[in-house]
């Protein structure tokens, strides 16, 4: 509210020279970009204001942000200035947030958003919780999003070979084309575009072609998400797609599809998922994922079963699965049934569990995989009777004569192609390595890109025209959610640096004199809203709600073709089998850097991936078989007494071999990481890294898959493997692997073992109280505080035996958060979220690599195989690498301790309790003896060690003679409700405290109003922090637990809810709700114990105490429960 | 001194007839010297030409602290980043150096303190430049807890200054204790330090104006106070000097008593244990007279005091490096115990991580050094090999600097969340700055042998047969 | 040694001592004032592009300081107005005073008139008009009478004893909620011997619960 | 005659001798008196006849009012003008408040111990009659000394220094004021 003050005023030379990324008034009135602001203010009148009377209003509205001043006014303090608007702005209160819908659009979907703005400068984005499906949640890369609109290194100038042009003259650029090819219906004119939900688009691309009809347009995307359509066709003869309903599924196979993360709709799947795996109580259901993949996904690390096999053999797997679950159909699929080292019990044991949940099961196919193991999941699915129930087909919007970019490529290589428009990608990038797309667009008489970044592409070809494209978010425009629902991308911000939308390019090409985006998406609006509907208040509902009702497509019904698949399948092809000599290679998608389009994204390069947990970089995945073929596993030492690393690590930083990679006599270079998990002989290649032309950011962070990738192979390949004798330093955020048997994620199954031990959930659903240190001790609250309420004991802190007592927290509400293990899937978005919201810096590779992250929160990933040696000293068990880990996340963050340790020990008092539960920071007052950050057993305090906001990330060390100050750009990124810290202070997670705050205040405020001036407790539900709104699985809940009715409260009631290191008696407020696990006891594979129970069985109790009855009979004892 | 004599006489029978064995017998200033060649020879140090190897000594000296100045600025106007810590190790070598030069410092202290308490008169010879060791590691100590804090220039917030902010500090904090702990450990030893200079401030400030320097004459003059040797005087000036030996006594064991308490009183296994502060007082006194020893012997060889620091001084010095080394050993020992005892998997970890993980080598240098290395004492040829012994004090130097960070960075690099674990490695502006406070110790050790008489004159003159003024026949007269 | 020391300088070291303490004493007394608030602060008035009386346009033409600072009891920031506050009137009263050019330039132009920034807290201090003025504190309680200021001056240091001082006894400052606005209306607590009662009444009712934990202000 | 001297010094060459005289000095009933000596003489506190001093009362009142000091100060500073729940420890424990009242305990001591001994010793004093004995160097080195003031009632220059001829004090001298 204060902080916007607080950005100095441009100096006049860089108003006068350098981008203004606010604009002056005389701007204003030339741009039609501030209506953005217009439309939010005023939906319903929106339209009256058209043309000048638009132009007048926008005439009279200043920049609301206020300026610092410069110099000193006598000894007291430096001047400052107030300036308010010139006009007041209706509805705009100066300190008060606003939030508008818009969306990000990704390949064919969107995620569907809530911006919220400063004055007219979007700060956060939140998930649109009228979108159902996402339930307000958002992506990790729609939370980063929002970095790369003020990224320095953005195109800020359109250019023509280099030099800077006006927007005139691109204007004046683009009608030139226009004319041009009007007298050759297009012939020589080309496009190649990314792929795109907007009606809009495709509405302007059918204009277009009808101008131009002999003109090339082609759409691209490097990686894929969606199943191909080819497997529709030859299924069912129609152009669909599906849509999962994985709330309904009880039974889930995953054949090597990561619908949680990568998949398009994964936001909405997660949640689904989350539905179908939550249990909040003994008659809750659980669902069952199988999960049979190559890589390892954080899809698979929630598999209940989950088998490592090479994508190539994905096929051989569907055909025998199909086998398994349509009897009629076996003898047409024997041929192509390969062996490929899966035990037929597994497939018969998990197609008659699909089976024996028809309607309720579900099988799904990852994108990557050829339309023929889509052709064959849909008939699975058929026959397991998920079609209608847990997967629904919605037709597709094909768009007639879209070409490839291989047939652009043929065209541009007989000289047919005069002129090239690029929309947005990066194809110099990305494309397949055998098209030589960069020497191909140099051979292109005229280039016109059109880029948020001056990349690869740019740099390609000397003479290119490069448009600056719009930010998602200074755009008008729309899209399509997974399931076709329309939703609008609405603009918050003029355009900083004069983008151009796709659309208004088409638009002018096709001929539109003056095209305006806002126009151009109400017409299509409008039209899609049908008739009857006023174009006004269609828009005005549309960019209030943020979708647009009931404009997805229904799901039609569709009867599966025999004939179509097995004329799909063709001739049975032989399986390679896979060795060191000969590996498969995936080509997959990086968890943050997407196919590249993010790289220069600080947010994201420095979040660690989520299951290798290496940041800035990408890295060859490799199992451990392969490592130990390829002779790199780690040596570990004589005495291991915790389990071997699974990478080496000098000096803390882990020192990975580098490799030569060969793809088709094509060759890349990158560092190997030993990934626990994988199919034998397949290796993971990430793509997305080794930017050559990008901001500072993500240039020369990780290595280029693209060069190996070509495009008969675009998703797998073969090759091999050679090392160079060189190492690399890659910035892992986690050193250690296991949990050694710790009792930190308590697990246990669902359904009891086959000789019931007490351990699973359905006999002790308190299972969580037969674990950890306290499971044999006595109360740390002691009698007295074992018969409290929850609430009593949030107020009073009963001390047990302790000589000391506690003030009482005499707040009116007590904050506490509930973290459900169970549901929590690991996809980092609220890492990032968290980032965000709290101002949080990026620290670059080196400080990463030192462990010098500032996260206020991280997802701790855990293997478990269960072969830890129990003893003290190590063992066998301790010297080798899990092969088939289980996975177990935990997302760490400040648990807000009632008894925090870290207040005990700071001097200054800068940390303590306020009255309300929250472990407070207070940075003005912390000196950074960081003894608060030794002392926190969760690790979870991060400190100031540079001036990480004021210096840049490669001139940390060079103190005073480097740069001071943060760009204009990025402090607009910042939010003015947190502090900025500087160097040299702690800090950490504070329940989103300025959240917390502004509700308190703003209830207050209400309520006073009312009449009701002594309710000053929150309804439960207002306050959501962060991380948890952003949550795709609702796996955190935050709230009052003086509230017993509050969702956190019930949440905490859960009886597999626990305190992480309880035993320490720190009392967090954040609790943990232990991971179950759902294996099916008739599978092959099954383990009557979760690996990390069994493991911490091995290492706590002793071998007297067989099944480990002990502790289950010391935690009855204590609770009373079962 | 003088006065222990005296007062147990006055004090009831009884505790005439407990008083501590005295078992030495040997000589304490050897060759039967007279007073006068006591002064002279003190004096003379002071007073001759400067030596050549001194200004050698100096320069070099002053441009090895020189490192800690250029380390330390480098620190302050950058940010606490330029040295190794991250998370999980948020304290490393700044707080080994702190402990390890806090503990160097506390054998001056019970020199001058306890040994003056338990009446062993042989500490007269070590005890100035054993208090001015303590006080030029209390130091090099400070800077260290003063400079690694993010924010130094806020620092004042350590004291209870009021004002606008109306906050306090928080008294429960161990560093807190430590700030009050090491500022009245650092004020009270240069209080007991300057008490026992003033009468051989006088002599000097005599003797120079009789030499015609007029100036130092005037300083030390400025500092001696006016001491005039009058009886009356030294009556009182023996009770203070006894009275802040006596609380010189319990702020030593209470100083790293509290220091230990920055890590008995966290929650880190390996950290949060209870025999601490007897173990690091009892590691204190051993890495102390390890320091003393290996100031002192050069010293005495370079000056000839051998009369003064006799052969009976080492063997005393030796026998007390094996016994804080032994109950140092023990600690070592009852420390696994304990955590095998105890049962808790994350302190039993910690401990067996120690001695095999990552940094097991510095366990186990720590090990030869503490433990193996003053076993060597027991061996009377030893003892009386000066240069053996200085070799071996040496190595109690480092071993007792291993032994902290084998404590502080092992603890913390793998504590309870296996996710957090991490390596800590030093960069190269802590390792000068650690090394560049040797040549700061050195600086102000060499300006302190320069230009203050290296062994107490009063004390030593009083300890001699000749003072006796009831004519007994040499050291052992009586006592 | 006598021969050098003077007879006088037995008494130096006595002198020394006193002076040394006295000089302590001023230098203790000089950092407590001149470098707090109190003093860096209180008594800041700076000229400003227009020299707005708030005397006047309050006393005399009797402006609620809602009809200027419209959203203080909205949003945590008291907005400054806008040139076409100022205009509504001064579009007919005054409308071509010279003194007034910088505010029809605003109005016209939208550039804003740059007003000195005066009442302010430091960055990491988060203050909330709203809070406050909604539950019974004055806006004099901390930027003075300024409905008898010609010229705007900082009247209250606005350190955080100065915050924390009402934080902890609120019922001693507290206003009736309709006397928030009125600068000259009494505190509770004052009005007569009921006072304190009804402040302490106030304060129960209304659950005023001031924080004097870091999280109210320091986020 | 001239100005009234100071008093009278004599000369002692060894301990014993400064001590069996310091006997007679005291027997004779002297009370401005006082011994020089390079180093502290066991037992000449009681040849002179002096009590025991009070420099230990001064230190324990230091001591009380640091341990005082720092009690006060933390129950002050934490349960009374500021109190703040800190890792839920109570606002004030003599628990926690022990280890800085105990250094205070022990800087007010030497503190009080320093001050005391320096006012009851009357110094600093850099300009004394005794400091302007020529031989008084020796006094620090090897010498010991017996002054006689004349401010002592039983003051009387020829028997005084009579005497301290007769006690072995050799070059017994008249000392300027």
């Amino acid at each position: 509210m204060k902080r916007k003050f607080e950005h100095p005023a441009p100096s006049e030379r860089e108003q006068l020279t350098g981008p203004a990324y606010w604009r002056s008034l005389d701007e204003l009135q030339s741009t039609p970009g501030f209506r953005a602001q217009m439309e939010r203010e005023f939906p319903e009148g929106a339209d009256t204001l058209e043309g000048v009377d638009r132009r007048h209003f926008m005439k009279i509205m200043a920049a609301s942000f206020a300026l610092g001043g410069a110099g000193l006014a006598g000894c007291r303090r430096p001047e400052k200035f107030i300036l308010p608007y010139g006009k007041s702005v209706e509805g705009v209160i100066p300190g008060l947030p606003s939030c508008y819908a818009t969306a990000m659009p990704v390949r064919k979907w969107a995620i569907p958003l809530l911006a919220e703005t400063h004055q007219g400068r979007p700060t956060k984005l939140e998930g649109n919780a009228s979108f159902e499906p996402h339930g307000g949640a958002a992506s990790l890369a729609a939370q980063a999003s929002i970095l790369d609109l003020y990224d320095p290194d953005r195109a800020t100038a359109h250019t023509k070979a280099g030099a800077t042009v006006t927007r005139e003259q691109v204007d004046q650029i683009l009608d030139t084309i226009s004319q041009n090819y009007a007298a050759t219906q297009g012939a020589g004119l080309a496009f190649l575009a990314e792929e795109s939900s907007s009606p809009t688009r495709r509405r302007l691309v059918a204009a277009l072609r009808a101008k131009f009809p002999r003109s090339v347009w082609a759409e691209y995307e490097p990686v894929t998400d969606e199943a191909p359509i080819a497997a529709a066709q030859a299924a069912f003869g129609a152009a669909v797609k599906p849509v999962y309903h994985f709330a309904k599924a009880k039974r889930i196979v995953s054949i090597d599809a990561d619908f949680l993360q990568t998949e398009a709709g994964s936001l909405a799947h997660a949640r689904g998922f989350a539905q179908g795996r939550r249990v909040a109580k003994k008659s809750d259901p659980m669902n069952r994922l199988y999960a049979v993949e190559s890589g390892l996904t954080l899809t698979g690390s929630m598999a209940d079963h989950r088998l490592r096999l090479s994508s190539s053999h994905m096929l051989s797997f569907a055909a025998r699965l199909a086998a398994a679950t349509y009897q009629q159909a076996v003898d047409q699929l024997v041929p192509y049934v390969h062996e490929i080292g899966v035990s037929q019990a597994w497939i018969n044991e998990c197609a008659n569990d699909l089976l024996a949940q028809k309607g309720a099961a579900l099988v799904v196919a990852g994108a990557h995989l050829p339309a023929e193991v889509h052709a064959l999941v849909y008939g699975i699915n058929v026959a397991i009777g998920a079609v209608g129930q847990t997967v629904e087909f919605i037709p597709i919007e094909t768009t007639p004569g879209v070409s490839t970019i291989s047939a652009l490529a043929t065209a541009i290589k007989g000289g047919s192609v005069k002129t090239l428009v690029i929309l947005g990608g990066n194809p110099a990038y990305n494309a397949p390595a055998d098209l030589g797309w960069a020497a191909l667009q140099k051979s292109v008489g005229e280039v016109v890109r059109v880029g948020y970044h001056v990349d690869e592409t740019t740099a390609a070809s000397q003479g290119v025209v490069h448009v600056v494209r719009a930010h998602y978010l200074e755009s008008w425009g729309d899209a399509r959610t997974v399931d076709g629902t329309v939703v609008p991308v609405q603009p918050m911000i003029q355009p900083l640096f004069g983008g151009l939308t796709d659309n208004e390019i088409i638009a002018r090409i096709t001929g539109e004199k003056t095209p305006d985006s806002y126009a151009l998406v109400a017409t299509t609006i409008t039209g899609l809203a049908g008739a009857g509907a006023t174009a006004e208040k269609t828009m005005a509902r549309f960019l209030h709600d943020g979708v647009l009702a009931k404009s997805a497509p229904r799901p039609v019904a569709v009867r599966f073709s025999v004939n179509g698949v097995r004329q799909l399948l063709g001739a049975p092809k032989p399986v390679i089998q896979f060795s060191a000599g000969n590996v498969e290679v995936r080509f997959v998608a990086d968890h943050k850097m997407d196919d590249g389009r993010f790289a220069n994204n600080g947010w994201l390069q420095e979040c660690p991936d989520p299951i290798t947990k290496i940041s800035w970089d990408n890295a060859i995945l490799v199992s451990p078989r392969l490592a130990k073929d390829l002779n790199i596993e780690p040596k570990g030492s004589a005495i291991q007494v915790a389990r071997k690393e699974e990478a080496e690590f000098t000096m803390g930083k882990q020192s990975a071999p580098v490799f030569e990679l060969t793809v088709g006599g094509r060759k890349i270079r990158g560092p190997v990481h030993i990934q626990p998990g994988l199919a034998n002989y397949t290796v993971i290649v990430p793509l997305g890294y080794g930017r050559s032309v990008t901001g500072r950011v993500g240039k020369d962070a990780g290595f280029n898959a693209y060069p190996a990738r070509a495009s008969d192979a675009m998703h797998v390949a073969s090759g091999t493997l050679t090392n160079t004798g060189t190492r690399a330093l890659l910035a892992n955020t986690q050193e250690h692997w296991s949990m050694e048997g710790r009792d930190i994620i308590r697990e246990a199954n669902y359904e009891p073992a086959a000789t019931p031990d007490g351990k699973s959930y359905q006999e002790n659903p308190a299972f969580v109280n037969t674990i950890g240190m306290e499971s044999h001790a006595p109360s740390n609250i002691g009698p007295v505080g074992e018969k409290m309420t929850p609430q009593e004991r949030a107020v009073q802190i009963p001390r047990g035996n302790s000589l000391y007592s506690t003030p009482k927290f005499d707040g009116h509400h007590q904050w506490g958060m509930s973290i459900d293990l169970n549901t929590c899937i690991g996809c980092n978005a609220c890492v990032v979220a968290c980032q965000a919201e709290n101002n949080i810096p990026i620290v670059g590779k080196e400080q990463v690599m030192r462990g010098r992250e500032m996260h206020w929160i991280r997802i701790d990933r855990y293997y478990s195989d269960g072969q830890i040696d129990g003893s003290a000293f190590g063992g066998e068990g301790n010297k080798m690498l899990p092969e088939e880990p289980q996975i177990s996340l935990q997302p760490m963050t400040c648990v807000h301790c009632e008894l925090a340790p870290c207040e005990t020990v700071c001097p200054v008092n800068a940390t303590v309790h306020d009255d309300e539960g929250i472990n407070t920071m207070a940075y003005n007052r912390c000196i950074g003896t960081r003894y608060c950050a030794n002392n926190c057993p969760y690790k979870v305090r991060r400190f100031n060690f540079f001036d990480w906001n004021q210096r840049k990330l490669d001139e940390l060390y060079l103190g005073p003679l480097a740069d001071f100050g943060t760009p204009e750009l990025v402090k607009m990124a910042k939010n003015p409700e947190v502090s900025v810290r500087m160097r040299g202070v702690m800090e950490k997670c504070t329940y989103c405290v300025q959240r917390i705050q502004n509700a308190k205040i703003q209830h207050k405020v209400k309520m006073t109003r009312e009449g009701k001036p002594g309710d000053v407790r929150v309804p439960d539900g207002t306050i959501k922090a962060a991380c948890e709104q952003t949550c795709p699985v609702g796996a955190i809940t935050f709230g009052d637990i003086l509230d017993p009715n509050s969702a956190v409260s019930k949440a905490k009631a859960r009886e597999q809810d626990y305190a992480v290191l309880g035993y320490l008696n720190v009392r967090p407020r954040t609790t943990y709700s232990g991971k179950l696990r759902n294996p099916n006891p008739k599978m092959p594979d099954y383990k009557p114990l979760p690996h990390s129970r069994t493991e911490y069985d091995r290492k706590n109790v002793p071998p007297s105490h067989d099944h480990g009855h002990a502790p289950a009979a010391h935690g009855a004892a204590k609770k009373g429960a079962h | 001194m003088a006065h222990a004599s005296d007062h147990a006489a006055d004090a009831p029978a009884i505790l005439s007839e407990v008083k501590p064995a005295v078992l030495p017998r040997a000589t304490l200033v050897e060759n039967n010297r007279s007073f006068n060649w006591i002064t002279e020879k003190i004096c003379g140090i002071i007073e001759g030409k400067t030596p050549t190897w001194w200004w050698v000594c100096f320069i070099l000296a002053c441009f090895v602290a020189s490192f800690t100045v250029a380390g330390i600025t480098y620190l302050v106007i950058t940010g606490v980043g330029v040295w190794g810590h991250a998370n999980p190790v948020n304290w490393a070598w700044d707080i080994v150096n702190f402990v390890f030069w806090i503990g160097i410092g506390h054998a001056g202290t019970l020199i001058s303190a306890i040994l003056c308490l338990l009446r062993q008169k042989w500490r007269t010879s070590i005890n100035r430049a054993a208090e001015a060791m303590t006080i030029f590691a209390v130091v090099c100590a400070a800077i260290f807890p003063v400079f690694h804090v993010g924010r130094v220039w806020y620092a004042w917030y350590l004291f209870p200054i009021p004002n606008s902010n109306v906050i306090w500090q928080n008294f429960r904090s161990p560093l807190e204790w430590d700030v009050f702990a090491v500022s009245t450990y650092g004020t009270v030893s240069v209080l007991f330090w300057y008490i026992g200079l003033i009468p051989d401030l006088a002599v000097l400030r005599d003797r120079f104006f009789n030499a015609g320097n007029k100036i130092r004459s005037f300083l030390y003059g400025l500092f001696a106070m006016g001491w005039r040797g009058s009886n009356r005087h030294w009556s009182n000036y023996e009770m203070a000097y006894l009275i802040l030996a006596g609380i010189s006594t319990p702020l030593v064991l209470s100083v790293h008593t509290i220091v230990s308490f920055d890590f008995a009183v966290s929650l880190i296994p390996g950290w949060h244990t209870t025999i601490f502060p007897p173990y690091f007082v009892a590691g204190a006194i051993f890495s102390g007279f390890g320091m003393v020893l290996t100031l002192m012997l050069p010293l005495r060889a370079v000056y000839g005091l051998q009369d003064l620091i006799t052969q009976y001084h080492i063997d005393c010095m030796c026998k007390i490096t094996l016994a804080t080394g032994t109950i140092v050993g023990y600690a070592y020992g009852i420390e696994f115990f304990i955590a095998w005892y105890g049962a808790n998997p994350y302190e039993g970890f910690a401990f067996i991580n120690r001695a095999f993980g990552h940094y097991a080598w510095a366990y186990w240098i720590m090990i030869g050094c503490n433990v193996i290395t003053p076993q060597f004492f027991w061996f009377k040829a030893v003892r009386n090999n000066t240069a053996l012994v200085w070799i071996l004090s040496i190595f109690v130097n480092v071993g007792m600097w291993f032994e902290r960070f084998v404590i502080i960075v092992t603890s913390l690099a793998r504590d309870f969340l296996p996710s957090s674990w991490g390596y800590y490695s030093p960069s190269i502006v802590e390792i000068f700055t650690f090394f560049g406070t040797f040549g700061v110790f050195s600086v102000l050790f060499l300006l302190f042998i320069r230009f203050l008489p290296i062994m107490p004159m009063a004390e030593l003159k009083a300890v001699t047969p000749q003072a006796d003024v009831h004519g007994g026949h040499g050291a052992e007269g009586k006592h | 040694m006598s021969k050098l020391f003077p007879k006088s300088a037995n008494t130096l070291p006595f002198q020394i001592v006193i002076y040394l303490v006295v000089l302590a004493g001023i230098a203790t007394a000089g950092v407590t004032y001149y470098m707090t608030p109190k003093y860096t602060r209180v008594g800041y008035a700076p000229v400003q592009p227009v020299p707005f009386s708030h005397a006047q346009h309050v006393q005399e033409i009797g402006l609620d300081c809602r009809y200027c600072h419209s959203n203080v009891d909205k949003s945590g920031h008291s907005n400054i107005p806008s040139a076409q506050t100022c205009m509504n009137c001064h579009s007919v009263v005054k409308a071509n005073s010279p003194l007034l050019a910088p505010v029809r330039e605003s109005a016209e132009k939208g550039t804003p008139v740059p007003w000195v920034w005066i009442h302010t807290t430091p960055d990491y201090a988060y203050f909330n008009h709203a809070a406050h003025v909604n539950r019974g504190v004055s806006c004099v309680e901390c930027h003075g009478k300024v409905n008898e200021m010609d010229v705007v001056s900082h009247s209250k240091p606005l350190s955080m004893a100065f915050c924390i001082e009402c934080h902890r006894d609120p019922a001693a400052r507290l206003r009736d909620p309709k006397d928030v606005f009125n600068l000259n209306s009494p505190r509770l607590a004052d009005k007569g011997p009921e006072g304190l009662k009804t402040a302490q009444k106030f304060v129960h009712d209304w659950k005023v619960t001031p924080p004097q934990s870091c999280s109210g202000c320091h986020r | 005659m001239a100005v009234q001297p100071y008093g009278v010094i004599a000369t002692f060459n060894t301990a014993p001798e400064l001590y069996h005289a310091a006997e007679q000095v005291r027997d004779a009933g002297y009370r401005h008196w006082d011994c020089i000596t390079p180093f502290p003489v066991h037992g000449l506190d009681k040849a002179m006849g002096l009590k025991r001093s009070i420099v230990p009362r001064i230190s324990l009142a230091g001591g009380i009012t640091g341990f005082i000091t720092g009690m006060t100060m933390i129950w002050w500073t934490g349960a009374v003008d500021y109190p703040l729940i800190v890792g839920g420890k109570p606002l004030f424990s003599p628990m926690f408040a022990f280890p800085v009242s105990y250094e205070l305990t022990i800087l007010f001591t030497a503190f009080a111990t320093i001050i005391g001994m320096f006012l009851v010793n009357g110094l600093p004093r850099h300009y004394h009659p005794v400091l302007k004995y020529d031989h008084i160097v020796r006094g620090m080195d090897d010498t010991f000394f017996i002054v006689i003031e004349a401010r002592d009632p039983r003051f009387n220059l020829a028997n005084t220094k009579a005497m301290l001829e007769k006690i072995g004090g050799a070059a017994v001298t008249e000392l300027e004021p």
